[in-house]
């Protein structure tokens, strides 16, 4: 399935972009898309354990992707 | 009723703290963050602002509505500024208010410092060089 | 400079967070104590605020300077009203500006309990029956 | 020597008074004005050991008071 993944700040920097799509089998868990994020270019900048959002929520690496999610790569926050 | 907010206009702290004032009320505590003038040495002319705005929006309200439940009181405000911002702007105010002053400092301090760990918001600093960088907490 | 008042008029939170921002500070903390509807189950309409006004100015002005020195910032302001206030009405206001929030408001709360330890000023609560009288903290 | 007390809040109430001159021995400590105010009608309603200030400050019933000083009985103080 294709998923498509939001990325901000260093990370958007980075990969060139604020939002990349990465193709994982189905059944697939976070780090399945996190491993896709760092095959590509500029991916090395993200870390192997990067915090992750599903549908604006954290998430672990372990948790289940689907096709319909809205998921994102969380650079450490800076607010306030 | 706890409230957060993102906004992209100056913050207006009066209108803030007239939100959690209420006759229950004895204390009110205002937290005002501002952007200063030097970080880790450098000079700093001023600061972006960016949010995943979805996620950071609806982690800022479960955020205030927490800070209620535990400090048991409605009266928790939160708005955090976006954009650019210069030296001496507020990028963010959070107001509480509580029949007793312990607990109003308490929730105030429990806000900031879970915004910090939690609500994803970036902050690009603009340095007297001309040069910016991404600036993490804890670094 | 830390600077201390007793004060007649109502007390004007966004001029005294004006007064303690500075492009160093990071963080502001303001408290505000307000007039609150009951004490110790009894429905309150309002508090007179009296002093011993030459030696509660003094002891305040002496309380900002010894937080500023503490804490190791200029900025402390304190303003405290007199005189018949409503419910809902600010007493007190304190303003601290630092370059750090965790000693904003731990200045901010060491120059309340200062206040209320040692600052010669009183209060009359008139209640809902008509009757009225001196509170004492920690009674 | 004649001193002049000031008497605030409840103090005052129980005095009737916001001020009232005592007389006591050159030599005197603050603790006999304080005896001596507590003579005075109403004034058993002050504890025998009050806070008690001189020309603006708190001072202790051993110091020693001059006819020129300021001196204040303060009731508990219940600002903020």
């Amino acid at each position: 399935m294709i998923v498509n993944v939001l990325l901000f700040a260093s990370y958007a920097d980075a990969l060139g972009a604020d939002a990349v799509m990465v193709e994982v089998p189905d059944g697939a868990v976070l780090g399945d898309v996190v491993t896709a994020i760092r095959g590509r270019p500029g991916g090395d900048r993200v870390p192997s354990v990067p915090l992750v959002a599903r549908n604006h929520r954290y998430a672990t690496l372990a948790d289940p992707v689907a096709a319909t999610d809205e998921i994102a790569l969380i650079p450490p926050v800076a607010g306030g | 009723m706890p409230r957060a907010a993102l906004v992209t206009r100056p913050l207006d702290v009066a209108a803030l703290l007239r939100e959690v004032q209420r006759p229950a009320n004895g204390a009110e505590v205002l937290f005002v963050g501002t952007v200063r003038d030097a970080h880790e040495g450098r000079s700093v002319t001023g600061i972006d602002y960016s949010a995943y705005d979805a996620m950071a929006s609806a982690e800022l309200e479960r955020l205030v509505e927490e800070a209620s439940v535990r400090y048991a009181t409605p009266d928790v405000v939160c708005e955090h500024r976006l954009g650019t911002l210069a030296v001496g702007d507020a990028s963010v105010v959070i107001a509480v208010g509580h029949p007793r002053r312990a607990a109003a400092y308490d929730a105030s301090r429990w806000v900031i410092e879970a915004l910090k760990a939690r609500v994803p918001i970036w902050k690009r600093e603009h340095y007297a060089d001309g040069s910016r960088a991404w600036v993490h907490h804890g670094r």
